[in-house]
């Protein structure tokens, strides 16, 4: 019976698990690959300017490939990454190429660490920056505002030429005053039509058509004229209804009217 | 809000501090601080009369004042000073239509009463448009015409006079000029002119 | 409504009379008064800056302090006394990592792309990020810069310098060291054909 072997074994993977899980489960936790490697190079317990970066390649690869063997799905950065740091790993461990053109392994490297400095030290910078004294919580700012009244006045201008421009627009409105008829000295065909329906059933006898004006229509000129010319369009109207009859002996010369007697 | 700083397990700060204390506290604060809340605040045994005394010694003749609101404190900008306060814009806005007719026609027709201004116009001429040009520094009051009722009159003023480079209102150039300048020309908005009975209705809407 | 104090044209004050109209100015304001918009306020001729140097004397180890916010000034509570003082402000949202370095970078290496940031912190930085930086009112966008993409800067405000109490971006703290060990360089990673000469520092602000 090997069970005890196989419970060893378990065991044994288990306690694998979890020394990987220490660092694995919490990949989701890093910022990317180079907040990886700034977390890995605190285990190497060295001033961050002395660390290894050949050391530190090699513990990335070993964390990534436990991170392959626990089927742990890494992003697609981390994998650049660790093929890159393979890369570096090989020109640091190699001769340099003489007639290479390629940069050497150790600039290579020299610039990680760089890269690895500069994230450190914009970290502590930020914490620096949240530790100080903050306006709302450590210091604060004036409680009882006096708000700045603000008084807007306004200049008002106009120039010469406005204030011409006005009188003229002012003087000459009278001249572009749309045309209207002034209706007092007009007499409208049907206001002398009206009349001359009343009037003409008294009329047995030929009479001056000028008789039949209003009263008020014989003396200014203007009205007279509209009584006039409205007191013999109605004329001509009932005589085309048969009422009246019109005679004019010659032109220019009286115009008479009459009751037209029905037969 | 429920911040508790535990002040009684200190001793009570010397006069000094304890006015620092309070002038922070009563600088932050947005409404005046009562004496109980102060006192609250502040380390146990703190000498607040005297440290608020000595603070509002400290800001006499200063550009804010320590002040007593009740029995609470708060500071406050020195009374001379609320001038500092205070924004003053200003903008140049071209004067309106009712404005600049009214004004051309005291200017034409000078000393000219309301009543004038109104048949020239042909429209009422609303008190603030008048009380604007008088504001202005541009119309103010003739003599009284002899007419019945003896109405006051507009003239217009020397500042009228310089604002607009005339050395006399006779200066100003007649409506044969006017004329010949092409300012008659212009066709008046289709507003203007019409029927004279509307021009109450025409004041209220296109005046000032 | 029209009450106008025409500093102009009074004599410029005596110093002591500034410094009561500089303190009384900003005390009224919860937000920095930029030197400019003092002036403005102030009569003609008066020594602003002799007078915000009195002020600031004046109020040395005070419970207040005169603080300058880049251009402009503003009274603070001391930072000791924090504890009397009630938290009006609760801090809304406590910012995330991410956007406390990106604030970081962007204060120690402006003006700053979203790609040098991106180099820096070794992963891309999400819009929200940004725009939450840019919504509390700590950085906004600087120049662009005159390489090819013409890029968008990102540069920290007077509102960052204000909260964090500097009066420039130059007391950033450990700013002098950082730059000192070469830290707030642009290196550019070693490419074939060996160094490019471009290690040129962007220390366009923190130059003079």
């Amino acid at each position: 019976m090997d069970g005890g072997r196989d419970i060893e074994a378990a065991r044994a993977t288990v306690e694998e698990r979890r020394n990987a899980e220490a660092l694995i489960v919490d990949v989701e936790g890093f910022e990317g690959p180079l907040d990886l490697l700034l977390v890995l190079s605190r285990s190497q317990k060295v001033d961050l300017r002395q660390v290894s970066i050949l050391a530190l390649a090699e513990q990335y690869l070993v964390f990534v490939e436990r991170a392959r063997l626990l089927r742990i799905e890494l992003a697609a950065d981390y994998l650049v990454m660790a093929a890159w740091l393979a890369f570096l790993k090989s020109r640091l461990l190699l001769p340099p190429d003489p007639k290479g053109d390629e940069p050497s392994g150790e600039d290579l490297a020299a610039h990680l660490a760089f890269q690895l400095e500069r994230l450190q030290a914009m970290r502590e910078a930020a914490t620096a920056l949240m530790a100080r004294p903050r306006l709302g919580r450590d210091v604060f700012a004036r409680g009882a505002i006096e708000a700045v009244t603000v008084h807007r006045s306004a200049v008002h201008h106009a120039s010469l030429f406005d204030l011409m421009q006005a009188y003229a627009r002012v003087k000459t409105r009278d001249e572009f005053r749309p045309f209207v008829m002034d209706r007092r000295d007009l007499m409208t065909m049907e206001q002398a039509l009206d009349r001359l329906r009343s009037l003409v059933g008294d009329a047995a006898d030929w009479a001056d058509i000028l008789a039949y004006l209003p009263e008020d229509w014989h003396v200014a000129p203007k009205r007279r004229r509209s009584a006039t010319a409205a007191t013999f369009a109605a004329s001509l109207e009932l005589a085309k209804e048969g009422r009246i009859e019109i005679r004019q002996n010659e032109s220019f010369s009286r115009i008479e009217i009459r009751r037209k007697d029905r037969a | 809000m429920t911040q508790s700083p535990e002040p009684a397990q200190f001793d009570a700060p010397p006069r000094a501090e304890a006015a620092r204390m309070i002038e922070a506290m009563l600088f932050a604060s947005a409404e005046p601080l009562g004496t109980a809340e102060m006192a609250r605040r502040l380390p146990e045994g703190t000498d607040l009369v005297g440290a608020i005394e000595d603070l509002r010694a400290q800001y006499q003749g200063r550009g804010i004042e320590l002040c007593r609101v009740g029995d609470a404190w708060a500071f406050r900008t020195a009374p001379d000073l609320g001038h500092l306060l205070e924004r003053h814009t200003i903008e140049t806005r071209k004067l309106s239509r009712a404005a600049t007719e009214t004004l051309a026609i005291i200017a034409y027709h000078q000393p000219c009463t309301r009543a004038e201004i109104e048949e020239i116009r042909g429209v009422s001429v609303s008190r603030g448009t008048i009380d604007q040009l008088v504001e202005m520094g541009w119309v103010r009051l003739g003599r009284r015409k002899m007419t019945p009722g003896r109405p006051v009159t507009f003239v217009v003023t020397e500042a009228f006079l310089d604002h607009f480079g005339l050395s006399s209102a006779r200066d100003l150039p007649g409506l044969r000029e006017l004329r010949a300048a092409g300012l008659l020309e212009n066709r008046p908005p289709p507003q203007a002119g019409g029927q004279e009975d509307e021009g109450e209705a025409q004041d209220s809407l296109f005046g000032d």
